[in-house]
């Protein structure tokens, strides 16, 4: 029912490298949304396109990638990139050209808070860290062991350490092992010895999860959203169990709004969405939201324009006039605990 | 710093230093044998484990026969690589560099393969001898990584028995030092290399298949485990099994201890630090012998 | 009299146990011509890596113009006039004849890195120095022919007078010839035996190791080395004469 | 032959400066990366091809310059150039330092130890964020001003990016021509024999790889007024090996070579991920054609063909 | 018993031999001679297989081996002492004999023609180093265990391409003395020699070579008019 020349927007998301584990769902959910755009009458009757690049990973590649959307394909806004780095790099371009971007990743280092065009459909680091102390205290743990990786893990610890005064928390041991490390062992180690009450564990693979079990940590372990995928637990076998997670969407058992999204997914790909998936589909509903309001030839400036305001995703609640971009409040998350490799959504919730 | 955290430092060192060491024999039987550095050496352990995984979960074979069918599938791929492209190269008096070119390239091929028709997920086995562990003064260690460094001994004295002890052995080296002495010594320099490619690719696939209970395996494994055979391989000598081991075992234990005696952080840093010093130390290698000098 | 250029005091060497050298003591003096022969592992070569630093004596000193070599790199000797052939040639393979002898003359000139980065005229004034001279190198030695191969491709026979022309280009002092004369044959010796003498009347001195008998009436004086013991000094007819020499190395 | 190159050499300037106009943006955008990446690649190509080096660090010189520029500029506001200037120091004064005792290592074994070197420097570059920004890197670099000219499309930054490329290029050249570059490669042939020749193996070899820290240097001040960025990311290991590809690819001993190398690196991933996720297998594959097909590298081959077209040619005339 | 029939080989572009015909029969002795470059080593080369024919044939004991690659050439009885060594260098001594005997052993079973003992009694230096790796011996140690290598395949035909090479004269003299013997066992030579000295005292006939192609035979009973006559000398070896 839609006709007409196709509106064009680009995608760059990390379908291989590192942040394939990022980059495959989110095309999944991108191409998910277009459908779903296109069969509710796409942008005022236009069909709406999304051209999905790989950035292989790499920040140098994003910037191609995006130069190549932009000026040679003319996409009237972009999606992506999956990753911190190549946010950066690609807001850049978005930026001083204009083009509205709704990166799936969370705000990073300062240059972003002007950017204000660029949106992000996942929280902030600093509110990840909130939701991982918000629930060690709903357990009541005072010490707290840390074990993360040095990519992700730094950036989430950078604002973990002032907020776990506030919340007096003690971190007792904070441990720190390379992206890709095989074995974080000893790092664990270090980490039981200290005997915490509970450990978060921050990282982007199933490897410290597994160690963790195998020299018998049995105190609580809370994993940061990084590590909530089915691979990963898949990977973990059957250390995966009693992990609680922050985070948003629980497929097996899925909030209210949260249902039909879920149900078409899983039609659609024969498997359970979680929180990629929604960030994408909901970045894509978001510009063709904004679309539709601008008008299909609205100038870069006036679809910014259109995009910031409230909008109630999948995921969670978003406010992109927010000074972070993306305006999710900590009340969005919900909490998941794995339990014999199966994620379970448990009661507990953050007020405001 | 307690001396259970120590001794759990030193199970974890020996375990990673035993899996390094795995993969930097297969890297120095290679060069052993055809003077080739095998960038992909970490590919065999991600092809021998992926299928073994396969064999497992797809087939139903049963765990031992998967096993074998993981090494087979090492060994065939190595046996592959020989015949369709370092023979060719070796023909065409190919330089260091360029074999180098060809298994990195070979190397992002079947890591990329691996992604694309496998999938992105990590993959676990079955350990040997359960699930069960060993505990010392509150230091734990998996039966399975005592079965992994008891494996990895034998391997390293079979693999120099091997080469000193039987004609094979001897050929594989005479060939790659020097191929036209080899050729009118009466050895196929030709078959010998593809008997290296086997060997390699079955001592890799064999090594993988071992440490997946341990550390798992996916697409990204292969780069790493590559990186620390290299480490492992020349800081013993490259050219002796047994060195790989000690190499290996001096890694793995430098990276643990790093870790309890100076900081996670600076783990990489130390570790390195230390490689960096120890060769400059001995330039040929912890188990290497200097040449003649001079005429 | 005069220093010796060289002198050898008491010079002992050994490999895990193997004594090579024990207590070898002798002269090379100014402008002389010295043979040095010894049966097949005696010793020589070991020597020659000796006086030229590749190898660090156990024991002994080396004395050269006068002083004592001590700790000096092989570059340090090779700049005071020490330079050396091996007995397995060793030639730059990937490198034409000609660019082979230019390497020989490099220790002549001297330019920073950031002239050759620049290529200042002095950097490429000397760049043509060298080449001259090695044109000129190539010219009497009988390479010219060759001058654009590259060294990989070159016979024994012309991998040995490579070597030679590449060692004389950077004007030595004291020459150390490994035996030269292998891969040659008698038409060939007879020539390098003549640029021996030539070169010898040119200043430089001579330090030579060969099992050819003809070509090593060259030398003034030979001295027999035997299981790392000098077992007999004296000019070649007092040599050929010595009972154990004909014994040991000359087998009649 | 100097008359008959001439007519040639102003065709190549005349496509030379026309290119980034007419071709789309992005690739002009990868123009400038191969520009990059051949200055990043001289220097390995001058170790590898001429000294027998496998330098696999050339990525933490690359980051030094990088950050440099990225920290003169963005957190202390000063010009472009000082940045370019304290990169290339302290790269030049790292590489002296740790290349005096690497430097002694041979083969495989300091391949090692620069391959350790890019770890270390790895490590720190993720540890020192306070420095480096971490992963989330330094945004808002400035786009370089020449003189009032700002050079903010890549089809302006192009130019100066290429003229910085030739200019290390002539550099190079000059270097492999001279007298030093005759005594890198009797090095690299046999070091026993350059040693008798009084070549001071650990002094050249320390020379060279300053000079290749240099390059690389240069090379990352240059990307990072380019993406305007910098992160971690992009000076890990896996750089420092992709960099070593650019001369194996093009060919080590030449220096047309590196151009070619840094053509193929940055172009051929590009054009091939058009082709679906599949990519990746296919730039594996043809790293294994071009040295299977062509072990010389590209431009080895190329020679060889021209060589044999003109052979043919004159036996036909 | 070998038989080259105008044979042609090179490298790359370059052609080396030009039709190159030699003989050497049952259990005699032929020393090839000939100037630097003359493309002696290229015939060996090109005989034991390491460099294909461009063109002729070689025919071993009645078999064409032109085209059989070079490890199997032990299997036809022919065994070659090449250039420059070419020994296992990082291999104790041992290790370089144990591989060219056991290869023997295969071509010749119960049947062979010089034992162990018998080829180490032969290189008392080789006795005394066997755990040595091969790179730490002297240049004229290397030499004695390429021969003694060689010997070990079992020849019936050995070629030498320049043994003499860094021995010293008693060792020569003493290799001679051996070759004599072998002879007498039935052994062929083909020597290639630049010391006609040498060449003239343990072979009966000689081919000379200039410039890829055979230019001169020196027939049987032939050597000491040759090594007399200056100007022949002069001409072909020169
Ligand atoms: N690096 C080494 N390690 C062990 N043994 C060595 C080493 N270098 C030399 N040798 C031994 O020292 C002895 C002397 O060797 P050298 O090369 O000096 O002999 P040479 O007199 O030159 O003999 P030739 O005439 O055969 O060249 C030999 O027995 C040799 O095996
Ligand atoms: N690998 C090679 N590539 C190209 N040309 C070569 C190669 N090897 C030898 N040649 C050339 O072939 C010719 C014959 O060489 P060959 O080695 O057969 O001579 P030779 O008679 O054995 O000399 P010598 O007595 O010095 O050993 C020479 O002109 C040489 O330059
Ligand atoms: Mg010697
Ligand atoms: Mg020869």
């Amino acid at each position: 029912q839609t006709s007409g020349e196709p509106v064009k927007i680009g995608a760059i998301v990390s379908v291989t490298g590192a942040g394939a584990g990022l980059g495959v769902p989110e095309r999944n959910g991108l191409l998910l949304a277009e459908k779903d755009i296109n069969a509710k009458g796409g942008i005022k009757g236009r069909p709406i396109k999304f051209i999905v690049e790989d950035d292989a990973s790499n920040p140098d590649t994003a910037l191609s990638k995006a130069n190549d959307l932009i000026f040679g394909q003319k996409v009237q806004a972009l999606l992506g990139p999956s990753l911190t780095a190549s946010t950066v790099a690609v807001g850049g371009v978005t930026h001083a050209n204009k083009i509205p971007q709704i990166a799936f990743t969370g705000i990073g280092p300062a240059v972003e808070r002007e950017r204000k065009c660029v949106a992000h459909v996942l929280p902030p680091q600093r509110l990840n860290a909130t939701a991982l102390l918000e629930y060690a205290k709903s357990i009541k743990a005072t010490k707290v062991g840390v074990l993360h990786d040095a990519g992700y893990g730094n950036v989430v610890m950078a604002e973990l350490r002032p907020l776990a005064d506030k919340y007096g928390i003690k971190l007792v041991a904070v441990e720190k092992f390379e992206i890709g490390a095989t074995d974080t062992t000893t790092q664990a180690a270090k980490v039981k010895a200290a005997q915490p009450e509970a450990v978060f564990i921050i990282a982007t693979s199933a490897t410290p999860f597994r160690n963790v079990k195998q020299i018998q940590i049995t105190q609580p372990v809370i994993a940061a959203i990084g590590s909530s995928s089915y691979e990963y637990v898949n990977a973990m076998g059957p250390a995966a169990d009693n992990i609680a997670i922050p985070e948003f969407v629980v497929g097996e058992d899925p909030l209210p709004h949260q249902k039909a999204f879920v149900e078409l997914y899983k039609q659609a790909y024969n498997s359970t969405p979680k929180n990629y998936e929604a960030a994408a589909w909901d970045a894509a509903q978001i510009i063709a939201a904004a679309l539709n309001k601008a008008g299909a030839d609205a100038t870069g400036e006036k679809l910014c324009e259109a995009m910031k305001a409230p909008y109630s995703g999948v995921l969670a609640n978003y406010d992109f006039s927010a000074d972070d971009m993306t305006g999710i409040p900590i009340s969005s998350f919900i909490f998941s605990k794995l339990v014999g490799g199966k994620y379970t959504r448990t009661p507990f919730r953050v007020t405001q | 710093m307690t001396l259970s955290l120590v001794l759990q430092a030193i199970f974890a060192g020996v375990t990673n230093g035993i899996v390094y060491a795995l993969v930097g024999m297969g890297l120095s039987a290679i060069f052993k044998g055809s003077r080739v550095i095998n960038a992909m050496q970490g590919e065999f352990a991600v092809i021998g484990a992926m299928t073994t995984v396969l064999l497992l979960t797809k087939t139903g074979w049963p765990y031992p026969a998967a096993i074998a069918g993981g090494a087979i599938a090492g060994a065939l791929v190595g046996a592959f690589i020989e015949v369709a492209f370092v023979r060719y190269m070796a023909r065409k008096n190919a330089s260091e560099d360029s074999f180098l070119l060809l298994t990195i390239g070979l190397a992002l091929t079947l890591s990329a393969s691996v992604l694309f028709f496998i999938g992105r997920d990590g993959h676990l086995l079955p350990p040997l001898g359960g699930e069960g562990v060993l505990i010392i003064l509150d230091a734990v260690i998996q039966f399975h990584a005592l079965w992994l460094i008891a494996i990895g001994i034998g391997a390293t004295l079979a693999l120099r028995a091997f080469y000193h002890r039987t004609t094979i052995g001897l050929s594989m080296m005479a060939a790659s030092i020097d191929a036209d002495g080899a050729a009118t010594t009466g050895i196929d320099v030709g078959r010998m290399r593809t008997f290296t490619f086997v060997l390699g690719g079955l001592l890799g696939a064999l090594g993988g298949i071992l440490v997946t209970p341990l550390i798992g395996v996916d697409y990204q494994l292969g780069l790493n485990l590559t990186l620390k055979g290299f480490a492992a391989a020349v800081l013993g000598g490259l050219t002796n099994p047994l060195g790989a081991a000690v190499g290996g075992l001096t890694l793995g234990l430098v990276e643990s201890l790093a870790i309890i005696g100076i900081s996670s952080s600076y783990k990489d840093v130390v570790a390195f630090s230390v490689l960096i010093i120890i060769m400059i130390l001995m330039p040929q290698g912890i188990l290497g012998r200097a040449g003649r000098r001079g005429g | 009299m005069a220093d010796p250029l060289l002198a050898l005091k008491e010079v002992g060497h050994s490999f895990g146990g193997l004594s090579v050298l024990r207590s070898v003591t002798f002269d090379v003096p100014e402008g002389g011509i010295i043979g040095l022969i010894g049966p097949n592992g005696s010793g020589k070569t070991t020597l020659f890596n000796i006086v030229t630093g590749y190898i660090r004596p156990l024991a002994g000193t080396v004395t050269y113009r006068g002083a004592a070599l001590g700790r000096d790199t092989i570059q340090q000797r090779g700049l005071n006039g020490l330079v050396r052939t091996f007995q397995t040639p060793q030639v730059f393979e990937q490198m034409t004849v000609l660019e082979n002898v230019m390497v020989g003359c490099t220790k002549l000139t001297r330019t920073t890195m950031l002239q050759d980065l620049l290529r200042t005229p002095a950097s490429r004034g000397q760049m043509r120095e060298i080449r001259e001279r090695a044109e000129a190198g190539c010219e009497r030695f009988g390479l010219t022919a060759l001058r654009d191969l590259p060294a990989a491709s070159l016979t024994a026979g012309q991998r040995r007078i490579l070597e030679i022309a590449r060692a004389v280009v950077g004007e030595p002092r004291l020459l150390l010839l490994d035996e030269p004369s292998s891969g040659l044959n008698v038409q060939e010796i007879d020539d390098l035996r003549d640029w021996i003498v030539r070169l010898n009347e040119e200043g430089i001195t001579v330090l030579l190791v060969s099992h050819d008998m003809g070509l090593m009436t060259v030398a003034r004086t030979v001295h027999t080395l035997y299981f790392g013991e000098i077992i007999a000094s004296g000019d070649m007819a007092a040599i050929q004469r010595d009972p154990r020499v004909r014994e040991v190395y000359l087998g009649v | 032959m100097k008359p008959r190159t001439l007519p040639w050499l102003a065709l190549g300037l005349v496509v030379w400066a026309a290119l980034p106009f007419v071709v789309p943006r992005y690739m002009a955008d990868l123009l400038v990366f191969t520009g990059i990446y051949t200055v990043a690649g001289l220097g390995i190509g001058l170790l590898l091809g001429h000294c027998g080096i496998v330098n696999l660090a050339q990525a933490t010189f690359y980051g030094l310059g990088a950050y440099a520029s990225a920290y003169c500029t963005v957190m202390m506001g000063l010009p472009s150039i000082v940045g370019f200037i304290v990169g290339a120091v302290i790269s030049m004064a790292l590489a002296y330092v740790i290349g005096r005792p690497i430097l002694r290592l041979t083969g495989y074994f300091l391949a090692l130890g620069t391959l350790a070197l890019s770890a270390i420097a790895s490590a720190l570059f993720f540890e020192w964020d306070w420095l480096t920004g971490g992963t989330l890197g330094i945004g808002g670099i400035p786009k370089l001003d020449l003189f009032g000219f700002l050079l903010d499309r890549p089809s302006r930054y192009y130019f100066f990016v290429w003229i910085v490329a030739f200019a290390c290029m002539a550099v190079a050249h000059n270097l492999v021509d001279s007298r030093t570059g005759l005594m890198l490669r009797a090095m690299r042939d046999s070091s026993t024999a350059a040693a008798a020749l009084s070549i001071d193996l650990q002094s050249l070899r320390t020379r060279v790889f300053v000079v290749c820290a240099l390059f690389g240097s240069l090379a990352g001040s240059l990307f990072a007024h380019h993406a305007s960025f910098v992160s971690t990311q992009s000076f890990t290991v896996d750089r420092s090996i992709s960099f070593l590809l650019i001369p194996v690819i093009g060919g080590a001993t030449s220096i047309p070579g590196i151009v070619v190398g840094a053509l193929f690196v940055t172009f051929l991933p590009e054009l091939l991920s058009k082709l679906g996720d599949i990519h990746q297998i296919l730039f594996g594959l043809a790293l294994v054609a071009v040295v299977v097909l062509m072990p010389e590298g590209l431009v080895g081959a190329f020679g060889k063909l021209r060589t044999r077209l003109a052979k043919r040619g004159s036996g036909n005339g | 018993m070998l038989e080259v029939t105008s044979v042609s080989a090179g490298y790359g572009a370059l052609t080396v031999l030009r039709d190159v015909s030699l003989k050497v029969g049952d259990g005699e002795a032929v020393a090839l001679v000939g100037a630097n470059g003359a493309g002696k080593t290229t015939l060996v080369r090109t005989v034991c297989g390491l460099l294909r024919a461009r063109g002729g044939r070689i025919v071993k004991n009645g078999t064409d081996i032109t085209a059989t690659p070079a490890h199997n050439l032990a299997q036809h009885g022919l065994a070659v002492v090449l250039e420059n060594r070419r020994l296992f260098g990082e291999l104790s001594v041992r290790e370089n004999l144990i591989l060219a005997e056991t290869v023997g052993r295969k071509a010749r079973g119960a049947d062979m023609r010089f034992s162990w003992d018998e080829v180490t009694a032969l290189f008392p230096v080789v006795k005394e180093r066997l755990a040595s790796p091969v790179e730490l011996l002297s240049g004229g140690q290397q030499q004695m265990v390429a021969i003694a290598r060689a010997l070990l395949l079992q020849p019936d035909l050995l070629i030498m391409d320049e043994p003499s090479t860094g021995l010293a004269p008693k060792v020569v003299k003493d290799i001679l003395l051996v070759i004599k013997a072998l002879r007498e066992r039935g052994m062929g030579l083909l020597l290639i020699e630049q010391n006609v000295g040498i060449a003239s005292e343990i072979t009966d006939r000689a081919y000379v070579m200039s410039v890829g192609s055979i230019v001169h035979e020196i027939g049987p009973g032939e050597w000491q008019s040759f090594l007399t006559d200056e100007r022949l000398v002069k001409a072909y070896l020169g």
